[in-house]
């Protein structure tokens, strides 16, 4: 079945299509049809991991022109991010719907975001480094009619830090890509690419283009400015995209880098593992204490969101076994995990009013569905048992000791520490302190089902973490199927 | 020999004049000069047709524009005297160069080429015996066609420029002939001569020097001369019959041109029967372009000012 | 047409129907657009026939009247003329589509309204023979009436502005013909014709042909507007009318430039020293950044896209150093040459959609100050998607045409190890982000309480769809990639 | 004693410098015009000499036909393009009452 | 120049030299006039006769070299018409400056 990635890709395509053009009031065609697509594709990814456990692998090759083509192939990995990004986005098209209930320009919110999905879908299946970067882009130029989609003054700021730091990294890209193609010829996943023709310094040279290019969305230290920036965006698009698919493609993009275009032997060779590992240690560090500053909630969880991602990136620099597994598995708890957060903080400000840390004494009590749901994604994120967050650290943990760098545990040490330092005092407004005057009500089932069941599933991959279908399961199994080979 | 050294010597004084002199007026009436003396050029270097066409439209018609141009201008944004020139060292320069560039090539020329011969070769199937008016209508008629177009074109575009107000009235500026006078007397004298004289030279077009341009240009000079005596107003811009006498020439060309595809390519005139298609293309190519070139002339309608 | 012979029906019709066009919209003063209509559809038609015989029977030539080269002049139809020739029959139908809206003649015959249409159908008849014509003196009248026919168009507004403008404008293009046909007169004396072909074989590095090569270079960087020389462009684009600026940005100075492409590529292919290419794609170089600092700078949108052609244009000009010149055929020269042309083809659509886009907002709000544009994406949606969708394609941003040139420009000067060309695009990419982003950011913030005359969604879906079309080509690239290579004088070898 | 095709073609060639050099430096638009037909008349001329050159070499009767035919198109060519050239004039100078382009006001 | 003088074509040729030398004498004699008259009626009044007069002269002169009438015809009505013009020009020329002087004093 040579089409179905196309058939994936059509899925969040054709809605966004069609949605642009249907006018305001088709409230029902326009959520049937994101829906109907979000669904499909949900079910397309779930016969695909049944077809890829089995041994399968789906290609499709797109001629762009003599000798460059956009190469569409479904392996293990693809399909981790394929997974995510599917499930989630179904999750969040409920939410979006429930939340912009009344909201103007909604045709045009529903389009920009099946284009956003649809560019990460391609990001996942690409096969080639230039597949990558056209995906890549695209996602870039599909989020910020988003972030702005409030067209006020703070969200276009926003817009403007974001293709400011957006732009340019995708220049650095593909300067990367083309200096390395120019001189390795077409690179695909699938087969290793000699990169002998180059010397020494210009393969570094490459490696920290890649690393810059794809470090802004994966919001590295230096580069990670406009996130929180960007939480100017309604919430729906703070929660998907700058949890899951903006960020998590930057991530993805470096996993792809080290594993598919340099390859582990060679990127220790190059001795460009422990830079980049150091980096994302300080990225965590750095993160957890900016969050811990932060009045805002979405502010907070935006930091927080800096230096989790940057986890995946240390586990991958790591390049043990156990490292890349923690890493791998961390991406879907943490887009789990994250989700959930953002979710209840997009339902305390709409229907609470509440933005910033101090205007969640006593909410608990009186929105216990929402809370409840904060509370098991920050535990979450501190890495309590039996949650995700736990799982990944051990594992990360463990890759740290078994290649060596001892430092890894002190970090994962310190940054649980610190968010526990910024997570506990919301818990505890949230339930200790004496509620405030209103009484306001969080029955709104659009908002509260999304962040429910992703609670559960930040909750349950932690506790079946054991199980084969589990993401655990599936991340260990890319690592000794692809990895060490 | 010695002619041509002087020719040449007066050609370039008149040339320096033209460009350095002191008014606009007195550039203008050295411009004129400058073509009749280029005409004369033409004559020592065999080429009647080209010597007719620059004493025509070079120095004839386009002095004509320019010294109305000066009339209407000194009215519209005179006095104040001014810097003649800018960046006088820079144009100098460049100038130079070119001109040394110039001289260099044509003193390397290699050996002559010319496609004199392969004329020749091609004049007996071409129907007209002038190998001037067989290259102009019927070896790069092409070229010829697009020029009667860019007439056109240059028309539209002047009279694009009239006022929105203005759109519709008669072209050019109404004329001051006092009636009955030296001009209106001229004007109908000379007319009937003319005529005889624009269409002989578009007849003879064919086997001697002449041709639809040379002829067109002396007819529309007649319709310049009877506008400014006066005699007959300029037509409206906006009447038919004048539009189809603008646009006649090229549409006569292009229909024998399309027509040509049934012989087997765009253009192609059968020997046979290439003289008489290739005189109605005259014909209607002298028609258009007399009524283009004495409207260019005429300039935008204005009927506020008058001259 | 008449079916005729069929080889030279169907070329010979994409500059015969236009310039019939315009002799019967001299004619038929108030219906000058139903005409302008009629020959949109049959140049389509014909280009597309074209286009047909080209892909099957590979290059086309037509002899005028019968006589071959060197006596009569040929007029050859290869796969860059022919897309060159599909670009044109694009935009132009677009533009007669909009300029219907804007120079109705309903309330009988205006000066606007009759002047427009004859002189933007003879600029097309122009503009399709310089893609075709391979005689140089016939590429002189092309080059003639093209620079007439825009002037006039510039000047058509009749306000203060654009009558300095055009005037500018003429005397830039003056000197440009003058120096080209100087160039062409020292050739057609040193080898006795004027065809490309037999230059080819008759020319050698002696005296007048290099003369006359760089007089020819000098006259036709005037006429595009290359650096040094573009000060004409930007207020002659800004001050002609939406739909006149929408032609003379994407299409009037490819034409120019075509026929430089022609004299470099195929009459003198190795006459040029490398200095001299370079030297060229320098000043492509500089009009890039140039053209994109004063982009920067400008108050007026129009200006915005006016300064942006300045600077788009300048990536022409990296063709030459990459592909040009150095005789034996270089593997990424293939590369190089192709993605120049991408590039002309997707700065064509984009920019013309941007031009309408402007003309659009002009028609709402009465003036193309930024200030005045805000918040017309709630407003005018489709207008703004199709002003975004270009912009993306003149960044170069994938999926757009823009970005399949670009990688393959690169591409070529990573491989031919002359990077700095790589750097300008890569640069001129982020500054094109820089300019045009003024005026997305405007166009999305928050609507000001202004008069807004509603703009039909009919005409908005112009611009749309040219920037659709835009953004088609870089996915869709395959096809066209392949068709450009029909008749590529040097046919490089395949490598990318 | 040099030969009149050569004579002529220097001509003409000096008179290209003088209307290049009056087209760049004069600022009155018309005169620009004007130096703008100085220098085509300067290039045909160079053009016709070279045509005669030609002729004269192969011995045939009159001088080579192809540059007298382009020779006489460029002439018309000319004058289109100096007729629209001075109504531009014409209508800046109505419109701004200057006989010279912006930016050479000083 | 002597061995032309012998039998019947020297002595035509000696009465065309002789009237060309005339009208060329006529010519320069207006051109003087031109350059030392004070005010412009009396320019004009010397350019016309004078020129006219030499151009008789000349047209006469080359008439005695023409091979046939018709040359001798042209040549005639040549010279007509160089009269009429020049009368005329002068005409309007004399009321354009009475016109232009009466100005200048208002």
């Amino acid at each position: 079945m040579a089409a179905l990635p196309i058939l994936i890709l059509a899925t969040a395509l054709v809605p966004a299509a069609i949605t642009f053009f249907l006018p305001q009031a088709a409230h029902g065609v326009r959520n049937g049809l994101n829906l109907g697509g979000a669904t499909a594709k949900v079910a397309l990814v779930v016969w695909m991991l049944v077809e890829v456990a089995a041994g399968a692998a789906f290609e499709t090759r797109i001629p762009l022109a003599p000798g460059l083509f956009l190469l569409l192939r479904v392996d293990a990995l693809a399909l981790l991010f394929l997974a995510l990004s599917a499930a989630l986005w179904l999750l969040t098209t409920v939410y979006a719907i429930a939340y912009f209930r009344g909201k103007p320009d909604q045709s045009r919110f529903f389009g920009f975001f099946g284009l956003c999905v649809a560019a990460t879908t391609g990001i996942a299946m690409s096969g080639t480094l230039i597949s990558f970067f056209v995906f890549f882009e695209m996602l870039t130029l599909a989020t910020w009619p988003l972030v702005v989609h409030k067209q006020d003054r703070a969200s276009l700021d926003a817009g403007r830090l974001y293709l400011g730091c957006a732009l340019p990294a995708g220049a650095a890209l593909l300067v990367a890509i083309i200096w390395l193609e120019s001189a390795a010829g077409p690179v695909a996943f699938t087969e290793a690419t000699d990169l002998d023709a180059l010397a020494p310094w210009a393969q570094r040279a490459i490696f920290a283009l890649f690393v810059a290019g794809l470090g802004v969305k994966a919001a590295l230290v230096p580069l990670h400015g406009w996130l929180p920036a960007a939480m100017a965006a309604p919430a729906p698009v703070s929660a998907l995209l700058h949890a899951v698919a903006v960020v998590k493609a930057g991530a993805f993009g470096i996993v792809r880098v080290v594993f598919d275009v340099f390859g582990i032997d060679r990127v220790a060779a190059l001795g460009v593992g422990l830079p980049l590992a150091a980096l994302a240690s300080v990225t965590i560090v750095w993160g957890s204490l900016r969050a811990l500053q932060q009045r805002e909630i979405k502010k907070r969880l935006a930091f927080s969101t800096v230096s989790q991602v940057s986890y995946i990136v240390l586990g991958v620099a790591l390049i043990g076994p156990a490292a890349v597994t923690g890493g791998l598995v961390h991406l879907i708890h943490q887009g789990v995990t994250k989700i959930t957060l953002f979710f209840c903080a997009g339902i305390y400000d709409e229907r609470a009013g509440v933005k910033r840390i101090e205007g969640l004494d006593g909410l608990g009590p009186r929105m216990p569905v929402t809370s409840a749901c904060f509370s098991l994604g920050a535990l979450g994120m501190i890495g309590l048992p039996p949650m995700a967050g736990f799982v990944s650290k051990v594992y990360l943990g463990l890759g740290g000791l078994q290649s060596g760098a001892p430092w890894v545990l002190g970090v994962l040490a310190v940054s649980s520490l610190l968010n526990a330092a910024y997570f506990l005092p919301l818990l505890y407004r949230l339930w200790a302190l004496p509620p405030a005057a209103a009484q306001p009500d969080e029955q709104v089932w659009g908002l509260l089902a999304p962040t429910v069941v992703t609670a559960a599933a930040a909750l349950l991959s932690g506790v079946v973490a054991a199980w084969a279908i589990s993401p655990l399961g599936l991340a260990s199994l890319i690592v000794e199927r692809d990895y060490l080979r | 020999m010695l002619l041509d050294v002087i020719l040449c010597g007066m050609i370039l004084a008149v040339a320096l004049a033209a460009v350095s002199g002191l008014g606009v007026f007195r550039a203008v009436v050295f411009f004129v000069v400058h073509g009749v003396l280029v005409s004369m050029a033409w004559l020592r270097l065999d080429a009647v047709d080209v010597a007719l066409a620059e004493a025509a439209i070079g120095a004839g018609l386009t002095g004509v524009l320019l010294l109305s141009a000066v009339a209407r201008l000194e009215r519209l944004a005179g006095g104040g005297a001014w810097r003649q020139r800018v960046n006088v060292l820079p144009a100098g320069l460049a100038a130079a160069g070119v001109t040394g560039a110039l001289m260099w090539a044509f003193l390397g020329l290699p050996q002559p080429a010319g496609l004199g011969a392969e004329v020749a070769a091609a004049l007996p199937r071409a129907g007209v015996e002038n190998p001037v008016t067989a290259v102009l209508l019927n070896f790069r008629g092409w070229d010829t066609l697009l020029e009667s177009v860019v007439l056109l074109a240059a028309l539209v575009g002047v009279w694009a420029l009239t006022a929105d107000d203005d759109w519709g009235a008669r072209a050019g500026v109404a004329q001051h002939a006092a009636p009955g006078g030296v001009l209106e007397g001229f004007g109908r004298v000379l007319p009937p001569l003319g005529l005889m004289v624009g269409v002989y030279l578009v007849w003879a077009g064919a086997a001697g020097p002449g041709g639809a341009f040379q002829g067109g240009t002396v007819l529309a000079a007649v319709a310049l001369l009877l506008a400014m005596a006066g005699l007959a107003p300029a037509p409206r811009v906006g009447a038919p019959a004048l539009r189809l006498a603008l646009v006649a020439g090229p549409a006569v060309f292009l229909g024998v041109g399309v027509a040509g595809l049934a012989w087997g390519g765009f253009l192609r005139l059968p020997p046979d029967i290439a003289k008489p298609l290739i005189l109605t293309i005259e014909a209607a190519l002298t028609l258009s372009i007399a009524v283009t070139l004495a409207l260019l002339v005429l300039g935008r309608p204005e009927p506020g000012d008058g001259a | 047409m008449i079916p005729g012979d069929g080889a030279g029906g169907a070329l010979m019709a994409t500059v015969a129907l236009p310039l019939a066009g315009s002799l019967l919209a001299v004619v038929l003063g108030r219906h000058g657009a139903q005409v302008a209509g009629g020959v949109a559809l049959g140049v389509g038609a014909a280009v597309a026939v074209l286009a047909a015989q080209v892909a099957g029977g590979g290059v086309l030539r037509v002899d005028l009247g019968g006589w071959a080269p060197p006596l009569g002049i040929a007029l050859m139809a290869d796969g860059l003329a022919v897309a060159f020739l599909g670009l044109g029959a694009v935009v132009m139908a677009a533009v007669v589509a909009q300029a219907a809206a804007l120079f109705s003649t309903r309330g009988g015959e205006s000066r606007a309204g009759y002047g427009f249409w004859p002189l933007v159908m003879v600029l097309w008849a122009a503009l399709n023979l310089t893609f075709l014509s391979r005689d140089l003196f016939n590429l002189y009248v092309a080059l003639e009436l093209l620079t007439l026919g825009a002037v006039a168009l510039v000047a058509i507004g009749g306000q203060a502005g654009p009558l300095a403008a055009a005037l500018r404008y003429m005397v830039f293009a003056l000197m440009g013909s003058l120096l080209y046909l100087l160039g062409a007169v020292l050739l057609y004396a040193a080898h006795g014709t004027l065809d490309i072909d037999l230059l080819a074989i008759r020319a050698q590095p002696a005296p007048p042909d290099l003369v006359a090569a760089g007089l020819i270079t000098a006259g036709l960087a005037v006429k595009t507007a290359l650096f040094p020389f573009h000060a004409w462009l930007p207020p002659a684009h800004a001050g002609a009318p939406a739909p006149a600026s929408a032609v003379l940005s994407a299409l009037v100075p490819k034409g120019s430039f075509f026929i430089l492409w022609r004299l470099w590529f195929e009459a003198m292919p190795d006459l040029a020293a490398p200095p001299v290419l370079t030297l060229l794609a320098g000043l492509g170089g500089a009009a890039v950044i140039y053209g994109s600092a004063l982009a920067l700078m400008q108050g007026r949108l129009k200006m915005i896209v006016a300064y942006s052609t300045v600077a788009q244009l300048g990536y022409l000009f990296l063709v030459f150093p990459l592909a040009g010149g150095a005789g034996a055929a270089q593997p990424w020269e293939a590369s190089a040459w192709t993605g120049t042309a991408f590039q002309a083809l997707s700065h064509g659509l984009a920019k013309a959609a941007m031009f309408l886009a402007a003309g659009l907002f002009v028609m709402a709000v009465g003036h193309d100050r930024l200030e005045g544009l805000r918040g017309l994406a709630r407003t005018m949606p489709m207008a703004v998607f199709g002003f975004g969708l270009a912009a993306v394609a003149l960044l170069g941003l994938p999926p757009s045409g823009g970005f399949t040139a670009k990688y393959l420009v690169m591409t070529a000067a990573f491989a031919s190890g002359q990077v700095v060309w790589a750097g300008v695009l890569v640069v001129g990419g982020l500054l094109a982000a820089g300019y045009l982003y003024r005026p997305m950011a405007a166009l999305f913030a928050d609507a000001a309480p202004g008069p807004l005359t509603p703009v039909p969604r009919r005409l908005q879906a112009l611009p749309l769809l040219l920037a659709g079309l835009a953004i088609g080509l870089g996915v869709a690239s395959d096809a066209p990639i392949t068709f450009l290579a029909i008749g590529r004088p040097d046919a490089a070898a395949e490598g990318l | 004693m040099i030969d009149p095709a050569l004579l002529y073609g220097l001509t003409g060639a000096a008179v290209v410098g003088l209307g290049l050099y009056g087209f760049l430096s004069l600022r009155h638009l018309l005169r620009r015009v004007l130096a703008f037909n100085v220098v085509g008349s300067g290039i045909f001329l160079m053009f016709g000499a070279a045509g005669y050159r030609g002729a004269v070499a192969e011995g045939t009767a009159g001088a080579d036909p192809v540059p007298q035919a382009l020779i006489i198109t460029g002439i018309v060519v000319a004058l289109a393009a100096t007729a629209l050239a001075v109504g531009l004039i014409l209508a800046h100078a109505r419109a701004t009452g200057r006989r010279t382009l912006p930016e050479d006001d000083t | 120049m002597i061995d032309a003088l012998d039998g019947i074509d020297g002595l035509r040729d000696a009465a065309s030299m002789a009237l060309t030398g005339l009208g060329l004498a006529f010519f320069v004699a207006g051109t003087l006039g031109l350059v030392r008259f004070p005010d412009s009626f009396s320019r004009l009044h010397a350019l016309t006769k004078a020129d006219n007069l030499g151009l008789g002269f000349l047209a006469l002169g080359l008439a005695l070299q023409a091979d046939h009438w018709g040359q001798v015809l042209r040549l005639a009505l040549i010279w007509g018409l160089a009269l009429i013009a020049a009368g005329i020009a002068a005409q309007l020329v004399a009321r354009a400056a009475l016109a232009e002087a009466a100005r200048r004093r208002r």
